[in-house]
């Protein structure tokens, strides 16, 4: 009903697209927090080692296990080390595996999604038949199953997490596609003589770009939580190294005399995660307002 | 005063960016019973809202109403308790709407639809209402009424959905039948169909009907009273015969010789200029001055009243004041 | 057939198939079947009839935004039929559409500049930016939109407006024939007069020709030089636009005529009421197609489908005559 | 109705076929000679070649595969590596307590997701509305492993009321089944508020208050249908989520299911227990979704009313 107002014949003030943008988005109080709270993790990954109070690496068999304090804020691991430099310079494995494995996967995923939601036919077919049976396999099995050819690693989990990306990008592009394609608009500009390339990439893709930003930012703390599950398992990082996934593996030894070596990094991957969902659904209230709730 | 429902001062705003437009403002009429009254007026008009007001259906909007009456056999609508006022909807005065596609519930069926308000309002056993729904789907002209009870909405043609409607709303006999643009949606052919189902239902069972509508064929063809509509005022009141044989206000003129007519072929149309006001930019004064071929300056400056001249009413300064118009009624009085 | 026509179309056919099962196809609906037009240099030809009667679709083949299972069609003396994708775009150029909803046909992420610029950029790469900004402007003036809205979004406008928009690109490209697919049946009575008689300006001062599709009569009769009725796929006649109105031949044509409501309460007429609905178009009545609700029908319409044939100057497809 | 179930049935067999076909070639895709892998370090060359016919690895890739399947058709995945025990054997133990936790889990995060779901969008922009979507975004974002250890340190270290592992008794399936439901839970509960607020703004629920219902009746009997639909296809698709859930969870919980299996098998590189590990994952997740397709099929009536 909100149409009866908005249907009639008058003309809003002009706004630039860009500004009406922040406005929208300037409102959602939670996301914007969540997008700072993101942008600091990236300022950590970035110069996160060397702002540091203590080397992550160094052992200091002097204080071992050490629950937190005013001195180590997240306590210290079995070798001494301290927890909370080892978060913070975890920051940019753990960050650096799900960015990249998304975009990967997203690049790649859009593009067939893309290809396939505009020519249709045969080409839609096959690449939907292909993404059906990756579908076949559940998220992380199929990680594990490309872990398990490859060998573990934090490459291989950038590849695996990437790899189970493709299809479903493809899959939410195309859907995308189609309904833009369907829009009276595309007709009008296929009927003032445009190519096909020019519709794909002038007019079809930046209608479906919103929606692959939302998606994104959704899958990204999906890819997290993958990469810090694989790494758990101990199929991921290396045990030693400052992920924050390996770290909470290792510290399961010691669940009854240090817990503070468990909750730490898991809540830092919760805050995380929380974080993009959080600014992923404040994108989507803004930018794609129709699937909105 | 009318004997069935009168509306009175009716004001209703929508929130629109934190912003309230008002939507209606200041809307009088009122409805005889057996009688039907057409709203005419474009979009963005105030027409639909006015009908959901009186409904007080604007639940799921932005919009509330902010001031005003709505006396519906005596009894003032809006002070009414929720739960008196459904005692009012679909009982006494009953809706339907204009997308026949969207309107009923696409998972359950006719049948259930149907029996639903009658055994609510009506109180009916389960048989009796089945019975019931059954005579109203005969009795609106749909084939096969027995079937059609046990068939989902999606089976039926858009026609048949919107008699369809009609049963539903006719089912516990209202005395009065809003109908928001019945046959906007529907083929020309079906819309002659629903518009004399519609007069028949009138006549047979003396119900009054509001009518919505854009169209002013279809006020022509079955209204007997017709309010114009204007940026959420009435700016016109006249029994059908007069409002189209002279039209009092600028806009209603305009809008009838507007309307390309069957027969009149013309090489040029005639056109209003400019556009319908934005709500929350309206001008001061009259609302249709900056598109009026007859504006004077008082219709800048200040709103004119809805002024009563004989059985018709108007919203202009052309019939007010000293004005020719008035005094040539005076003196024929 | 006469060397003045712009536009011919010859026995042109498209079937949709119903939800292609695993098994097999449904059926078909009949969307446009064997129908035959010509328009003239210069006229208005009109298509007029109910939702689902193929109105839209044949515009659509005629553009070639659709390509038909068979006939042919013919525009300025060259059959296009059978072409490719690639020639269909240049044919484009001279023959332009326009659509029903301005609010969905014009792109929502360009500003008006570049939607009216690109037309020019596929057309014409080889004019100056500078020369395409002038163009650009002198249409917008044409169409009655100020200059200053150049760099605004197509949401910022009134429907009105936008349809304005929507007429300036078809014509930006200087074409020959304009389809116009509803192009008032979405905006309000008050500016679909404006915009009916900025088309009527158009044409005579560009000597347009139009193929206007509408379900609405009374636009149809103010707008059209010539008018084809169709109903389930077929055009069931073709007459001028003065006779279809005084005299209509076919059953069909008089039913739609007496169901249109008059803005006259004076005029009281006796009124043709067609019993039931549209058939399916996937499963359409044997023989003359509107014999199933025809108040005329004789045992030959059930058998024997009519074709069009002249009747005191106009085509009628029926067994009456 | 009768034409949609074939042809739904009949749609899944091709996709069986390949993933098969590409389980079947995981064993190849390794690097390495899986003749090699199989024997061991220490075997000789004779033994090797042994082990390459007696697993048909000698034959042509197309005539392994129809020796695989035919196999396969008679419950033999072949034999673990390590203690050769045949797969089926190993797998078959383990099946039934893992069928039975993502049970639970689907049971409850179900219930309960549903549940939250309509609070939240009858309440919309009040505060069970709030509570419910902090509850689901929370949930969403909730590393299953990370909920898994806490728990294990509240009720089993520090209270001492559940097992910290096993699945000897009933008590053993309710932090698993918690770890492994949450997020899920999370997800219906999303879909079924956006789902349902969706419907309550169809035009049909409008002409529902015109006939007077009270908002009782519209909620429950009009609007909750046609929006659970879809929910029923966000479950089955959850499904999947929770095959590769309860592999971490189990191993937090050292259950003895079918995930943890998987996870000891890589890590003992016992590729065959690994290979019908991934296949009747997978299969499972397309017949879930298969009875999935067909209950949506069912439920809506535009589907079960045609042909």
């Amino acid at each position: 009903m909100a149409e009866i107002v908005t249907k009639t014949d008058y003309m809003p003030k002009s706004r630039g697209k860009l500004r009406s943008f922040c406005a929208a988005f300037i409102h959602k109080k939670t996301a914007v927090a969540s997008f700072f709270f993101f942008c600091l993790l990236i300022i950590l990954a970035l110069i996160g080692p060397s702002i540091v109070p203590y080397n992550p690496q160094t052992p200091d068999y002097n204080h071992v296990l050490q629950g937190p304090s005013w001195l180590h804020l997240a306590g210290t691991d079995e070798y001494g080390r301290d927890v909370f430099s080892r978060l913070i310079v975890g920051t940019r494995l753990s960050l650096g595996v799900g960015i990249s494995s998304v975009l990967l996967g997203a690049v790649a995923g859009t593009i067939l999604g893309l290809i396939s939601g505009y020519f249709g036919k045969w080409v839609d077919k096959t690449i939907m038949r292909i993404c059906d049976v990756f579908f076949a396999f559940p998220d992380i099995l199929l990680a594990i199953g490309i872990i398990a050819i490859l060998g573990p690693g934090l490459q291989n989990v950038v590849i695996a997490v990437a790899i189970f990306n493709i299809p479903s990008f493809a899959r939410v592009v195309r859907g995308k596609t189609l309904e833009v394609k369907e829009m009276l608009f595309i007709e009008a500009t296929r009927s003032i003589g445009a190519t096909k390339s020019r519709i794909i990439f002038k007019h079809v893709f930046p209608e479906t770009f919103s929606t692959i930003i939302v998606y994104l930012t959704m899958n990204l703390g999906t890819a997290i939580l993958a990469a810090a599950s694989l790494s758990f398992l101990g199929l991921g990082a290396s045990p030693s190294s400052s992920d924050w996934g390996a770290m909470l593996s290792m510290s399961r030894d010691y669940m009854g005399t240090a817990f503070h070596l468990v909750f730490f990094p898991g809540l830092i991957i919760f805050l995380t995660v929380l974080s993009l969902n959080i600014m992923g659904d404040g994108l989507r209230d803004v930018l794609d307002p129709k699937s909105k709730d | 005063m009318y004997d069935l429902l009168n509306v009175k001062g009716l004001k209703t705003a929508f929130k629109n960016n934190n912003q309230r437009v008002s939507v209606v403002n200041g809307v009088d009429f009122g409805i005889n019973k057996g009688e039907i009254v057409g709203i005419v007026g474009e979009s963005g008009c105030g027409k639909s809202v006015t009908s959901l007001s009186i409904m007080r259906l604007l639940h799921d909007t932005t919009g509330d109403i902010q001031d005003g009456k709505v006396t519906f056999k005596g009894e003032n609508l809006l002070d009414l308790s929720e739960r008196s006022m459904r005692k009012i909807r679909g009982k006494e005065i009953a809706m339907i709407f204009q997308e026949p596609m969207t309107s009923l519930n696409p998972v359950m069926k006719i049948g259930k639809q149907l029996m639903q308000g009658i055994i609510l309002h009506l109180k009916y056993s389960k048989e009796k209402a089945k019975k019931h729904a059954i005579d109203t789907l005969k009795s609106v002209g749909i084939p096969r009424a027995e079937d059609i009870m046990n068939e989902y909405p999606h089976q039926l043609s858009g026609g048949m959905r919107q008699r369809v409607m009609i049963a539903i709303a006719m089912s516990c006999e209202p005395e009065l039948l809003i109908a928001d643009e019945p046959t906007t949606a529907l083929d020309v052919t079906i819309q002659a169909q629903i518009l004399e189902l519609m007069k028949r239902l009138q006549s047979d069972r003396g119900t009054a009907i509001l009518m919505i509508t854009h169209d002013l064929g279809v006020v022509a063809e079955v209204c007997d009273r017709v309010i114009v509509m204007y940026a959420g005022r009435v700016v016109e009141e006249a029994s059908v015969d007069e409002l189209f044989e002279s039209p009092r206000h600028p806009y209603t003129k305009d809008l009838i010789e507007s309307v390309p007519k069957i027969g009149e072929r013309k090489s040029r149309l005639y056109s209003i200029p400019g556009h319908v006001p934005n709500p929350n930019q309206m001008p001061n004064g009259c609302k249709f001055a900056p598109r009026c071929q007859h504006a004077m300056e008082i219709c800048f400056n200040k709103e004119p009243e809805l002024t009563s001249e004989e059985k018709r009413k108007h919203r202009c300064w052309l019939y007010q004041q000293n004005n020719v118009g008035r005094e040539q009624n005076l003196g024929s009085k | 057939m006469a060397a003045n026509n712009l536009l011919e179309v010859k026995n042109i056919k498209k079937y949709f198939p119903l939800s292609k099962g695993w098994f097999s196809a449904k059926g078909h609906v009949k969307a446009v079947d064997q129908v035959s037009f010509s328009i003239q240099r210069g006229e208005t030809f009109s298509l007029v009839g109910e939702s689902g009667c193929g109105k839209s679709t044949l515009g659509r083949l005629i553009n070639g935004l659709i390509k038909s299972d068979d006939g042919e069609i013919i525009f300025k003396g060259k059959n296009l039929t059978g072409a490719n994708e690639k020639a269909w775009r240049s044919y484009r150029k001279p023959m332009q559409m326009i659509f029903q909803d301005p609010y969905a046909s014009l792109s929502p992420r360009m500003k008006i500049k570049d939607i009216l610029d690109e037309p020019l950029k596929i057309h014409h790469p080889e004019l100056s930016k500078e020369t395409r900004k002038t163009m650009v402007q002198e249409i917008l003036d044409v169409c009655g939109i100020d200059a200053y809205h150049l760099d605004k979004y197509a949401h910022e406008f009134s429907g009105g407006q936008r349809q304005r928009i929507g007429i300036a690109r078809a014509l930006i490209l200087k074409p020959e024939l304009i389809i116009a697919d509803e192009p008032v049946s979405a905006l309000d009575v008050s500016i679909q007069a404006q915009v009916l008689n900025l088309l009527k300006e158009l044409q005579e001062n560009y000597q347009l020709t139009y193929l206007f599709i509408s379900h609405d009569l009374s636009v149809v009769e103010h707008i059209s030089d010539k008018i084809a009725v169709m109903y389930l796929g077929n055009i069931v006649e073709i007459s001028p636009a003065e006779d279809i109105f005084s005299r209509p031949k076919h059953p069909y044509t008089q039913a739609l005529l007496s169901a249109v409501p008059i803005p006259n309460p004076k005029v009281k007429r006796e009124r043709i009421m067609l019993k039931g609905e549209i058939p399916n178009a996937a499963n359409p009545p044997k023989g003359c197609k509107f014999h199933s609700r025809c108040p005329h029908a004789m045992d030959i319409c059930k058998t024997v489908e009519p074709q069009l044939k002249k009747v005191e100057g106009q085509m009628v497809a029926c067994h009456l005559y | 109705m009768g034409k949609y179930v074939i042809k739904r049935i009949i749609g899944i067999i091709p996709l069986l076929v390949v993933v098969s076909f590409i389980v079947f070639l995981f064993i190849h895709l390794i690097p390495g000679d899986p003749a090699r892998l199989i024997a061991g370090k220490e075997a000789t060359v004779k033994e090797i070649q042994a082990i390459r016919h007696e697993l048909h690895l000698d034959e042509p890739i197309f005539q392994q595969y129809l020796i695989y399947m035919d196999g396969l058709l008679h419950g033999d995945f072949g034999e673990s590596i390590k203690s050769h025990i045949p797969v089926m054997h190993l797998i078959g133990e383990r099946m039934l307590p893992s069928i039975e936790l993502s049970l639970l889990s689907m049971g409850w995060a179900l219930v309960f997701g549903i549940l939250i779901g309509v609070l939240s969008a009858v309440f919309k922009n009040r505060w069970p509305d709030y509570g419910g979507m902090v509850t689901a975004v929370s949930g969403i974002s909730l590393p299953n492993f990370w909920l898994g250890l806490v728990m294990i340190q509240l009720f089993s270290v520090q209270l001492g009321w559940l097992p910290t592992g096993g699945a000897d008794s009933w008590k053993g399936y309710i932090m698993p089944s918690i770890a492994l439901g949450a997020g899920i839970m999370a997800m219906i509960a999303r879909f079924t508020r956006s789902s349902l607020v969706q419907t309550l703004k169809e035009d049909f629920i409008r002409t529902g208050r015109s006939r007077g219902l009270s908002s009782m009746t519209i909620v429950f009997g009009h609007a909750l249908k046609s929006s659970l639909i879809p929910v029923v296809t966000v479950a089955g698709l959850q499904f999947g989520f929770l095959l590769g859930g309860s592999v971490v969870v189990e191993t937090v919980f050292s259950f003895p299911g079918m995930g943890r299996l998987l996870i000891d098998s890589i890590q003992l590189r016992d590729y065959p227990v690994v290979q019908a590990e991934l296949l009747l994952f997978s299969f499972e997740f397309i017949l879930v979704n298969l009875v999935v397709d067909l209950l949506y099929g069912f439920l809506n009536p535009k589907i079960s009313y045609e042909t």
